[in-house]
């Protein structure tokens, strides 16, 4: 067990005996490499929480409909994720108590597999809560460098250690990797022709089954009725065709402009694989470049398109460009 | 004299009753379709203007009247294009004349985002356009929805509009929109 | 603290005394000054005149230098330097002018243009100044003058109050001097016609140093080198024109401070002025009831 | 979906001639919804609007649609049409196929199709049209009026007088403002005192109007019809009604400060009051001056009360009332001089303000109105006036005309020629704005029978010089430079917004402009009204004005509080925002982009999980329905009535039909 294991069960005790209704954090899952969120109301089911490389799920998607006070376990983006959630009044403040962890990146399986030898069918144990990854397969351990099998948007993350928090556990991390919204897949969708971004897209979004996944895990789709399931007003057809997955889509990332924190459970519950992620981080891209903006820093703050500037003129005038 | 002086009115209902003017031209030789949100008390007065002055626009334009252009939702933008539009204009106070003060000063901060974003989804630049009209600017407007729809044909001359009802789908030999927009 | 430095020419020539005390001043308070390595004329004598994109190139290049040298902040005691300098920065900050690709426009323009004064005021600081006087000049009631470049154009400048500015009045005080209250501070000196018409320059000259003397001035403190120059070069001039005696030693604030931080005289080029100013020196440190008994 | 009726106007040959209109009625009986179309020659002209009347009987129609000219040429005619036809007024929408098809176009075939086109939007927003309803917001026929300078006093008589109940509240101890501090009037030279000091007077004996001096409004919430105001009414430490205004206390007060009144120029007591003829004739203690307030000793003034009202124990009292109307009318400050380096403004004792030249010349003044140098008390021979210190100056930050000080300079030059009439008086202007009412007669006595020198031109610099004082200065005119040694100068500052504008413009949800002063509603056809219903403006607050201009406002906006006041209720807008509370998640982001504060959060037990959660709600009060709020919610929990997002939709989708 790691120190940040045994830390996070720690404060999860004190919290519960500090009188939070709920502590939200990962247990072990089925199989070795899968985590589930955890909800625990007793100290013994604390002592289930893990920590390790696979604790991706967004934990703040949680908190809108955990009973309070609640403490919950957050990464940086989490945290982030909070931060909008209390600027749009969705939690108070003093009902949730942020056990912060510090996050070296969580890993893909994906990204593991093809580079080794095992199967997973084979393997008994995953470890690495930072540093290199360590699986065990068939009595043997195999290392893998962590940033070789990094999440994508992990990759790509500016705050890895959570700025709102009670608690902090781990050192903090500086940004440890090409943050701050380089991307090469944005980059070559941005240098397309629009005809043939359109058809890119298009094409994506052909495999899109609707079944709302994207939807179900973001922490900030939190509308007791999402529009593309209303009938009166019909914004978005139900119809699953590439035209309207992809309306339904831009339509759900529009409306989380200014407050997405590119956690990227969406693109990791897509069982399509469409790279959703990509959507969200041109939005990113321009409310950085024009107005220096970064969305879930302060917790504060009105939402951003919900408020104007003097300065927003030159700043709608680059846009157009 | 031409032939409407000629009737004093035709009260009866026109329910089925067949047009004998000349059949319209198919949709696809019309020329492109351009949807145009005109705030009520700038851009659409500046139109009415337009329309006093008898200044000549292309007959392209379809405008839909909204109170503010804070009003326009983008995602009425992403529907609109979605319908088959071939360019929207939304068309608003200029920043400090706002009827409602400032409503226009979130639609700049908004829309600065979003049409760089619209370019990304594939929606060329000249496609869509949030433009400040005044109700003295009838000429404005005018030229305005001249320059669009000049722009907007140059794109369909260059094959750069994907064409009604999203014809791409068809491109990827999809069953077509699989039923009309209307659901 | 560690600072870029901009001479200048005259720094280098004419106003030797000023380089000498700003460095002899800025020593004793632990500033150190990094001459810009190759730099070059600022333009202040006719580049703005000629050519806008001259003038910012010329200064602005001084900038980049500064800022690839790693300084965040430039003194430029000559006041005419100053003003071109910070004029590049703003303009450049503002996307006009060019420099070449070698040099960084932006980072030039985000070098902080100081003068003398905002350097003692702002960077170092009354408190510190007041630490290191050993020697208090208060038998010194100096006319500060601030000319025009030290404070205008305001826009540009953005230095003190364009009109009744204070700064030098603060620094001569925190060392003990007791400067005058008087009203010519910000009057045209003439520098600039001292050559192409001398006679209106040295008319401006006398009616300045004549109201200082009679506000009670013994000395004039200055933080520009053409001031400096006019003011001491035309003064016997100027006293002739009057029919009377002006007899106002014309010296650098840094002298003054330098005095009173306990620095020797001939350090500080106290020497090189055409008003002796080396008299300065016995008056300097005696007590201001004595120096009334005395009636000087 | 509803019965629409469609009905289309030829406008004689205006729409006719271009477009097919009989085409446009037959296509449109097609559209969905659509169970009756025609069309008509003039649909607006009566036997147009019976035809209209009749198909609504006739077939039943619960929605109309008009394809004619604008709606701003003929909406409401053809709402009062069809609500004579029994059918709500907001069933209806307008085509415009005149100002903006047959109008702009020529090509026949494509305007129809254009007109079409039209008539398939508002088809489409007609068929999901709903009626609406205007709820009746109820009035509180009372009238909040801050400030009690002439503005305030003047709109507090003219309401009071409608027959309704007036508070007016001002900051200082007497009702007057600046206009008490004022000697003479321009252009006619009346008193000031003799002019205002009665109409302070019927404003403290009016039956209808409650003065509250000495009080300043602390927080104002709610909307027209219905504001909730506290007033705090700070500690006067002398009972109003015991006191007799003897003026004993004054007298025998041993702490003096300068005079707020008298501009610095005369001292006053920490017991006083500002001027003799102060309505109330009753002195305040100011507390941080006093000596038993600051020491615990002395207690002269209560001693020496022979009516014993002098009371150190008053505290603040608060009272918390319901307004229907509020008319700001706070005035306005000066430009600090002491920012002009170059004019010695506040250091030199003999360069002195417009208001302080005033409070000089003015018989109840500290000079008992002669003019003297305040340095040392002689008669200035030589007297320089400088106009726009401040004023129409862009690096003073004020770019604007202060519109008073050409008139009142000019006055202050009258003022002194007939005084001394040897002294020479000299006024730098750079123009003359003498546009008013004998204004321009008036510059010219002070030029042409007076003999004051008019210099067109800036000053750059003023400094002693022995006594004098030297104002070095330029005569545009003449193209020289100008040197005058003067006794005394007077500077016309700019009249600017008062310093607190921010706190009173958040506390009153009203906009200013960009140099601070209030905004009204539109600059030229609604002058007196805020943006925010029941808020109105009067006076120097609102942009410079004298005193006839300032009346005039003040009269205005009296007119305009009783017109509200004229009716029991007032109607709210019809096309306003609602909210869905089922759909609404509480985000509160409508709250942030309302640019009138109509939405507040709101706790409701929920339908189906009887938990409390937030949600938004909009006062109908207040929403002016620009549909923000709509655009801004993610989860279409918000509704623009008459403009819903089933309309807007429906018209787009229109636009598709096969």
């Amino acid at each position: 067990m790691s120190d940040i294991e045994e830390k996070i069960r720690e404060e999860a005790k004190r919290a519960l005996e500090r009188g939070a209704a709920c502590v939200i954090g990962f247990r072990q899952g089925r199989k070795p490499w899968r985590v589930t969120p955890c909800f625990a109301t007793t100290l013994a089911q604390v002592e289930k929480f893990v920590w390790n490389a696979v604790c991706a799920q967004n934990l703040a998607t949680y908190i809108i409909a955990a009973p309070k006070p609640a403490a919950v376990i957050l990464k940086g983006c989490d945290a982030r994720a909070l931060a909008t959630l209390l600027q749009e009044h969705q939690a108070k403040r003093e009902d949730v108590y942020v056990i912060g962890v510090s996050c070296p990146g969580m890993i893909d399986l994906d990204r593991l597999e093809p580079r080794n030898s095992w199967t997973w069918q084979g393997v008994s144990g995953l470890d690495g809560a930072s540093g290199d990854v360590i699986v065990a397969a068939r009595g043997a351990e195999h290392r893998v460098p962590r940033d070789d099998a990094l999440f994508a948007a992990c990759r790509a993350c500016a705050h890895p250690t959570p700025m709102l928090h009670d608690v902090l556990i781990g050192e903090p991390f500086e940004p440890p990797r090409a943050s701050g919204g380089a991307s090469a897949r944005l980059a070559e969708i941005e240098a397309m022709d629009p005809l043939a971004r359109r058809r890119y897209w298009l094409e994506q979004f052909k495999r899109c089954v609707r079944c709302n996944a994207c939807r179900s895990v973001c922490p900030l789709c939190y509308c007791r009725e999402c529009i593309a399931d209303i009938r009166e007003p019909r914004f978005v057809s139900r119809h699953p065709n590439a035209e309207d997955n992809l309306l339904f889509q831009c339509a759900r990332v529009w409306h989380a402009a200014g407050r997405c924190v590119d956690c990227g459970a969406c693109e990791r519950a897509c069982p399509m694989d469409i790279p959703l992620r990509e959507l969200g981080r041109k939005l990113d891209k321009e409310l950085r470049d024009l107005f220096a903006y970064e969305a879930g820093l302060d917790a504060e703050a009105p939402p951003f398109l919900a408020q104007f500037a003097e300065s927003d003129e030159e700043k709608s005038a680059a846009g157009s460009s | 004299m031409s032939r409407v002086e000629e009737r004093t009115h035709s009260q009866e209902p026109a329910r089925g009753e067949q047009a004998e003017a000349a059949r319209p031209r198919e949709a696809s030789d019309a020329g492109p379709r351009l949807l145009a949100f005109l705030c009520n008390w700038c851009s659409y007065a500046g139109a009415d203007l337009a329309g006093g002055g008898r200044l000549q626009y292309p007959p392209n334009v379809r405008i839909l009247r909204v109170p503010c252009s804070a009003r326009v939702d983008p995602v009425f933008v992403l529907r609109a294009f979605r319908l088959g539009m071939d360019g929207v204009l939304v068309a608003g106070c200029h920043p400090g004349d706002c009827h409602y003060s400032k409503g226009n000063l979130y639609t700049r901060r908004r829309m600065a985002v979003f049409k760089p974003w619209l370019e990304y989804l594939g929606i060329h630049p000249k496609r869509f356009r949030l433009e400040w009209i005044s109700a003295s600017e009838g000429q404005r407007f005018a030229q305005v929805i001249r320059e669009m729809v000049a722009d907007l044909e140059e794109l369909k001359r260059e094959g750069k509009l994907p064409g009604r009802g999203g014809t791409i789908v068809e491109a990827l030999r999809e069953p077509s929109t699989s039923g009309s927009p209307y659901v | 603290m560690k600072i870029a430095y901009y001479p200048g020419c005259s720094l280098h020539a004419t106003a030797k005394e000023f380089d000498l005390s700003t460095r002899a001043v800025c020593a004793a308070l632990s500033v150190e000054l990094a001459e810009i390595e190759d730099w070059n004329c600022c333009g202040a004598t006719a580049a703005h005149a000629l050519s806008d994109a001259l003038a910012i190139g010329l200064a602005g290049r001084n900038l980049a230098l500064a800022a690839q040298q790693n300084m965040k902040d430039l003194l430029a005691p000559c006041a005419a330097c100053f003003g071109r300098l910070k004029y590049a920065a703003k303009a450049l900050g503002a996307g006009r002018g060019e420099l070449p690709e070698s040099l960084d426009a932006q980072a030039a323009a985000g070098v902080k243009v100081r003068n003398i004064l905002d350097v003692l005021l702002n960077v170092v600081g009354v408190e510190r100044i007041k630490q290191q006087v050993s020697k208090p000049i208060s038998g010194l009631r100096p006319a500060a003058y601030y000319g025009c470049f030290l404070v205008r154009p305001p826009e540009i400048a953005e230095f003190d109050d364009p009109e009744n500015p204070t700064s030098m009045e603060q620094i001569l005080e925190a060392v003990g001097a007791q400067p005058v209250e008087w009203h010519h501070r910000v009057e045209c000196c003439g520098g600039s016609l001292a050559v192409t018409n001398t006679a209106s320059a040295v008319r401006l000259v006398g009616e300045i140093l004549a109201h200082a003397k009679s506000a009670g001035a013994n000395c004039v403190a200055v933080a520009c080198p053409m001031c400096q120059t006019n003011l001491d070069t035309r003064q016997a001039a100027a006293a002739t024109r009057l029919g009377g005696e002006l007899d106002l030693p014309v010296v650098y604030i840094t002298e003054l401070v330098g005095l009173a931080f306990g620095i020797e005289p001939a350090k500080l080029g106290l020497r090189r002025h055409m008003v002796d100013a080396m008299r300065l020196t016995r008056i300097a440190f005696s007590k201001p009831a004595e120096l009334a008994a005395t009636g000087g | 979906m509803r019965r629409v009726g469609v009905f289309v106007c030829w406008c004689g040959t205006n729409i006719a001639k271009t477009v097919d209109v009989q085409k446009v009625a037959a296509e449109a009986a097609r559209l969905p919804g659509v169970v009756y179309a025609t069309d008509y020659r003039y649909v607006c002209s009566e036997p147009g609007q019976k035809i209209v009347r009749d198909a609504i009987g006739e077939h039943n129609l619960d929605a109309v649609v008009v394809a004619a000219c604008s709606p701003a040429m003929h909406e409401a005619t053809f709402q009062r049409c069809i609500a004579d036809a029994g059918l709500n007024p907001y069933v209806f929408q307008m085509a415009n196929i005149r100002e903006q098809c047959s109008w702009v176009h020529s090509d026949r075939e494509l305007a129809t199709a254009k007109a079409l086109d039209q008539t398939a939007i508002a088809v489409g927003a007609a068929a999901k049209g709903k009626p609406l309803m205007r709820s009746e917001i109820p009035i509180t026929k009372r009238a909040l009026i801050i400030g009690g300078g002439i503005a305030g006093i003047q709109a507090a008589l003219d309401i009071a007088d409608a027959g309704y109940q007036v508070a007016l509240v001002e900051r200082q101890p007497s009702i007057g403002g600046r206009m008490a501090q004022f000697d003479k009037t321009f252009p006619t030279m009346d008193c000031s005192a003799c002019i205002l000091t009665p109409k302070m007077v019927d404003a403290a004996r009016h039956p209808n109007i409650a003065l509250h001096t000495w009080s300043e409004v602390e927080s104002v919430s709610g909307y027209v019809g219905n504001f909730e105001v506290t007033i705090r009414k700070r500690a006067r430490s002398v009972n109003l009604e015991k006191c007799t205004g003897c003026g004993i206390c004054e007298e025998k007060c041993p702490s003096k400060v300068p005079s707020e009144f008298d501009a610095g120029l005369g001292m006053r007591r920490a017991v006083f009051r500002p001027f003799p003829q102060a309505v109330p004739n009753v002195p305040v203690i100011d507390r941080e001056n006093c000596r038993y307030f600051k020491t615990g000793k002395c207690g002269i003034c209560a001693k020496l009360c022979p009516a014993e009202a002098v009371d150190y124990d008053q505290g603040d009292e608060l009272l918390k009332e319901k307004f229907g109307a509020v008319v700001v009318a706070t005035g306005c400050d000066l430009y600090d001089p002491a920012r002009m380096g170059e004019y010695g403004g506040g250091r030199f004792a003999d360069v002195i303000t417009g208001e302080q030249f005033e409070r000089l010349v003015n018989v109840g003044g500290p000079t008992d109105g002669h003019i003297v140098r305040p340095s040392d008390h002689r008669e200035p021979k030589t007297v320089v006036f400088i106009q726009c210190v401040g004023s129409r100056d862009d690096t003073k930050g004020y770019p604007y005309c202060s519109r008073v000080c050409c008139m009142y300079t000019a006055k202050h030059a009258i003022l002194v020629k007939e005084k001394l009439p040897d002294a020479q008086v000299y006024i730098f202007y750079m123009d003359i704005r003498a546009a008013g009412k004998n204004y321009e007669e008036f510059v010219r006595r002070a030029q042409e029978e007076l003999g004051v020198k008019y210099l067109r031109g800036r000053v750059s610099r003023i400094y002693p010089e022995g006594d004098k004082l030297r104002v070095k200065g330029a005569d545009s005119l003449a193209g020289v430079a100008v040197e005058i040694d003067a006794d005394l100068v007077v500077l016309a500052t700019a009249l600017r917004a008062r310093d607190d504008v921010a706190e009173v413009a958040r506390m009153l949800s009203i906009q200013t402009d960009q140099y601070g002063f209030f905004a009204e509603a539109h600059p030229k056809l609604r002058p007196v009204e805020n943006l925010f219903a029941g808020i109105y403006l009067a006076g120097a607050c609102q942009y410079p004005r004298d005193i006839p201009d300032t009346v005039a406002a003040a009269s205005a906006a009296a007119a305009k509080v009783c017109v509200l006041f004229s009716r029991d209720s007032i109607l709210s807008e019809p096309m306003i925002a609602e909210v869905n509370q089922a759909r609404c998640s509480g985000c509160l982001t409508c709250e942030e982009v309302c640019p009138f504060d109509a939405i507040e959060a709101t706790v409701i037990t929920d339908m189906f999980t009887r938990e409390k959660r937030t949600v938004a709600k909009v006062n109908e009060a207040v929403c002016q329905g620009c549909g923000g709020c709509v655009a801004a919610c993610r989860s279409a929990a918000l509704n623009l009535r008459g403009f819903t997002d089933e309309q807007v939709l429906a018209g787009m989708e229109a636009l598709c039909r096969e």
